[in-house]
């Protein structure tokens, strides 16, 4: 069966959760990957959005992250500063996703401005529920399109903390959560250097070259001894996958 | 204790050139009525502030009503960019527009501490980021027991509050319920609070989920039916989903945006008598 | 995820010698059956947690379970004195009792702050009162915006927290409604979780006014029918104010608590298979 | 018709109330006092007590404060944490009601301990929400009964702060409401000094004497120049009083 870069994407953010556990699901991305895992292997996962809606199952995805299906098939639903302070704040979240504009070698994610902050080139919608969810799950997966503009040296501005400049900053900052465990895009897996703490090319898609990724990323991106390649998507995650339809799509 | 007004009249009293200004509704129960009929009155100057500020305050800027926005989410959620916001911002149109911009969890305890009567509230926040570096209002509090430092914010004290609820009965408590944000934080932060409604009723049958603002800490109610729309209002109408797509042309452009605008001008406000 | 469990089995695996225990529960659903369940399995040393200590702490401490007491009101509410908890304090019987004691608001607070993952919490407290010089839980912590003075309480974080619900689904998710205190702070703070319930049910409907614990907060549920009497449970039965009354004659002497704690000792468990 | 002092002293306090204030309410006598104003000149009276329960209309007065008869005829139930932070802390509530074993002159209460508090002669239940009531409420009323044993020249322990020590202490510790401004026995009316903060007598009841009064006062008791007598109750007043059942009472 074929399918496009972002199916497998989105298949490969979804396998890596695992039945049973908590996520804090940003929309879009995340929220297909997770909304697709609870469909397949994890029926039993623990979907939280940040509109303070706890354990909802969503029959469509949002298109918003306070969308009213949301609401609807929540297990209960809480105000915002609840779900902040009370829910993602102490570490009860096993896994949270996050994107950006920019991701860069120590996995730190931009979602604010390209260029300088008081003079920006873009003008990006800023932080969210970002900056904790990077700093209070458990663990990140980053789920973002590996393209050479977005992959980048230095952010232009951290938005969510991965490692900062290195392996030590997140224990001297006092972040709880492991942070980005996983970056998983639409060429292949990258995970963080157990040493370094550097982002390192640990697995690709099917087709897809070592060089093409190096091509698309902004450093010098070194590749894992054992660099993996992704089972393709089955036939029954593409069918699933291609079944979910947004709220009010068209 | 509320009084039950006309959204024109309360609007008129409550929200005045220069206020801080606070519409909440975290994408449910956005108070659209009420932001147009500022738009309408042509206040200025104000000091809008939202955790998301959707169409709403796309509206109100490209209006010309605001000098500075506070606020943690800036784009229409799964659709893309408010470019009215992004014009002020970058380009100085129509007015110059200053930003303080948090995390979400920062500009909710915001509320929380001014809602609690206390000037600051503790969180672990975003430490580490380059958030706190742009904003006056993020510091550091070191634990007197543990030592250990964290974030503190300072509290957000709307001069008036206005959100949108399902119900009121005619003393002018305030029932909502569904995805309630941070509404109730935002009303007992304020020094004014404004609340219109779906629909005013004798009695307010309990529902579960229910948040229940009491006439006391409310200034005044006005009954605009479809008042949230096109954001939705729980057990009423849906998102209109469409509109919030269609933005994406009227606020790409300029003159777009001045036609939607000489339109709403011109159209009554909601719920006002003689409609 | 929560266990669904007989209550001996929960407290036996639950609840440890030395440990630092919370039963919550604001004059309702007050989870006497595990309270007794806690006298029967005879634990010591406990660092027992409670707003409100009520007749539940006057029995366990009577029953020479506890080390230490927190606690912010100790009285047998609209009906006089707990003189076990007395008797523990003034005169060491059967054991001596530490106490730690504070206002209500700092002790919501203190579980609050557990709640939040933070290792303080703010408030305006009992600033001026005779009570932080009595405990190192409280302190003070200087606002970094405006240099004011605040209270600071410690968190709490207990061992185990027990609290009593109306209802949990077959997953051990818990549903409680009516006054609901400060348990789910409780739950939040605490490393594990019990909840007995008055029942078991296949879907939790919801209610105005509920308070849910997601099963993943949860470490094991109980199903105890009239876990929470003599206090009562909304929807199921009426507080035993009788019992309440009665509670001072039992209370007051020595003599005639022992003979309630033999009849208990003897009782089997609420709930227990068998029964 | 005749009355007891302590219908007397309930009558007195619920007369100080006025329609629509926000009043919170402790249980026994100020509980009846705030019930008996509801159903007299203050129908609009909204009652808070501490258990969370907001705007409650009770048929029958609560045993306890967490009574299932304030949740059922509550306008709102919030949680415990939530009623000390947003509504007693920020200064929403016009009149606090509080009590003691002991009171002083500065109008400081005591319901912790008689005598050492490590070493107590008597020891009481402790503070409950009282210390936040008095720091907090716009006005407090203190409803008790007038014995020399607990009208006393320095209370043992300050539980609920009045004026500690002076008319200027309350500022200094930033406390924001006005504090004690009414002391309502079965003897008469206490309010403090404009000036020095001291109780003063402002009232007596009736069949009551200035002397009687200072004999059960354990400091020198220092009379306004323009003591009142309070109006005897009324008949409609005891009738509704003595209507007010409490729950489960024999």
């Amino acid at each position: 069966m074929r399918f496009t870069p972002e199916e497998m994407m989105t298949v490969a953010a979804a396998r890596g959760l695992r039945d049973g556990q908590v996520v804090f699901v940003g929309i879009d991305l995340p929220s297909r990957a997770a909304n697709l895992a609870r469909r397949l292997h994890a029926p039993d996962l623990v979907l939280i959005y940040e509109s303070g809606t706890i354990d909802t199952r969503p029959d469509e995805l949002p298109l918003s992250i306070g969308d009213g299906v949301l609401a609807e098939t929540a297990l209960s639903v809480v105000s915002v500063p609840e779900i902040f302070n009370y829910w993602l704040q102490p570490g009860r979240i096993d896994v949270g996703f996050l994107s950006g504009a920019q991701l860069d070698r120590f996995a730190n994610l931009n979602t604010t401005v390209i260029g300088e902050y008081a003079e920006p080139d873009v003008r990006l919608p800023g932080s969210g529920g970002a900056p904790e969810i990077a700093a209070s799950c458990r663990e990140v997966f980053v789920v973002m399109r590996h393209r050479r503009r977005s992959f980048v040296d230095r952010v232009d501005f951290v938005t969510s903390f991965g490692y900062g400049t290195g392996p030590a900053d997140r224990a001297l900052l006092g972040l709880r959560g492991a942070g980005p465990v996983r970056v998983i895009t639409d060429l292949g897996v990258l995970e963080p250097h157990p040493v370094s703490a550097e982002l390192v090319l640990t697995a690709v898609h099917p087709g897809v070259t070592v060089e093409q990724v190096r091509a698309e990323t902004g450093w010098t991106l070194e590749v894992s001894d054992e660099l993996g390649r992704t089972i393709p998507p089955t036939e029954r995650e593409l069918d699933v996958l291609r079944s979910l339809r947004t709220v009010g799509s068209p | 204790m509320a009084k039950i007004v006309s959204l024109r009249e309360a609007v008129g009293e409550l929200v005045h050139d220069g206020d801080t200004v606070a519409l909440e509704g975290f994408t449910h129960l956005i108070p659209f009525a009420a932001g147009h009929e500022i738009i309408r009155q042509q206040r200025r100057e104000l000091t809008l502030v939202r955790m998301t500020p959707d169409l709403i305050y796309d509206q109100l800027i490209g209006a010309g009503c605001a000098r500075k926005l506070i606020f943690s989410w800036g784009g229409n959620p799964g659709v893309g960019a408010l470019y009215r916001i992004r014009d002020a911002i970058t380009r100085g149109w129509p007015a110059p527009l200053a930003i303080e911009e948090h995390s979400h969890a920062e500009l909710a305890n915001r509320y929380v501490a001014g809602a609690a009567g206390l000037p600051f509230a503790v969180l672990r926040g975003s430490a580490g980021t380059d958030l706190p570096m742009h904003t006056p209002a993020v510091s550091i509090v070191r634990c007197p027991f543990t030592g250990e430092e964290l974030t503190a914010v300072a509290a957000l004290t709307p001069d008036v509050t206005v959100v949108h609820a399902q119900r009121a009965d005619r003393e002018g408590n305030v029932q909502l319920w569904g995805i309630s944000g941070v509404q109730k934080e935002a009303v007992l932060a304020a020094r004014r609070a404004l609340v219109t409604v779906e629909e005013l009723v004798d009695e307010l049958e309990p529902v579960a989920g229910e948040v229940v603002l009491p006439r006391f800490v409310v200034t005044a109610v006005a009954e605009v039916p479809g008042g949230a729309a096109p954001s939705y209002a729980h057990g009423y109408y849906a998102r209109d989903n469409t509109a919030y797509r269609d933005w994406q042309r009227i606020s790409r452009d300029r003159e777009t945006f001045a036609a939607w605008l000489d339109e709403l001008q011109k159209a009554e406000a909601v719920g006002e008598p003689g409609e």
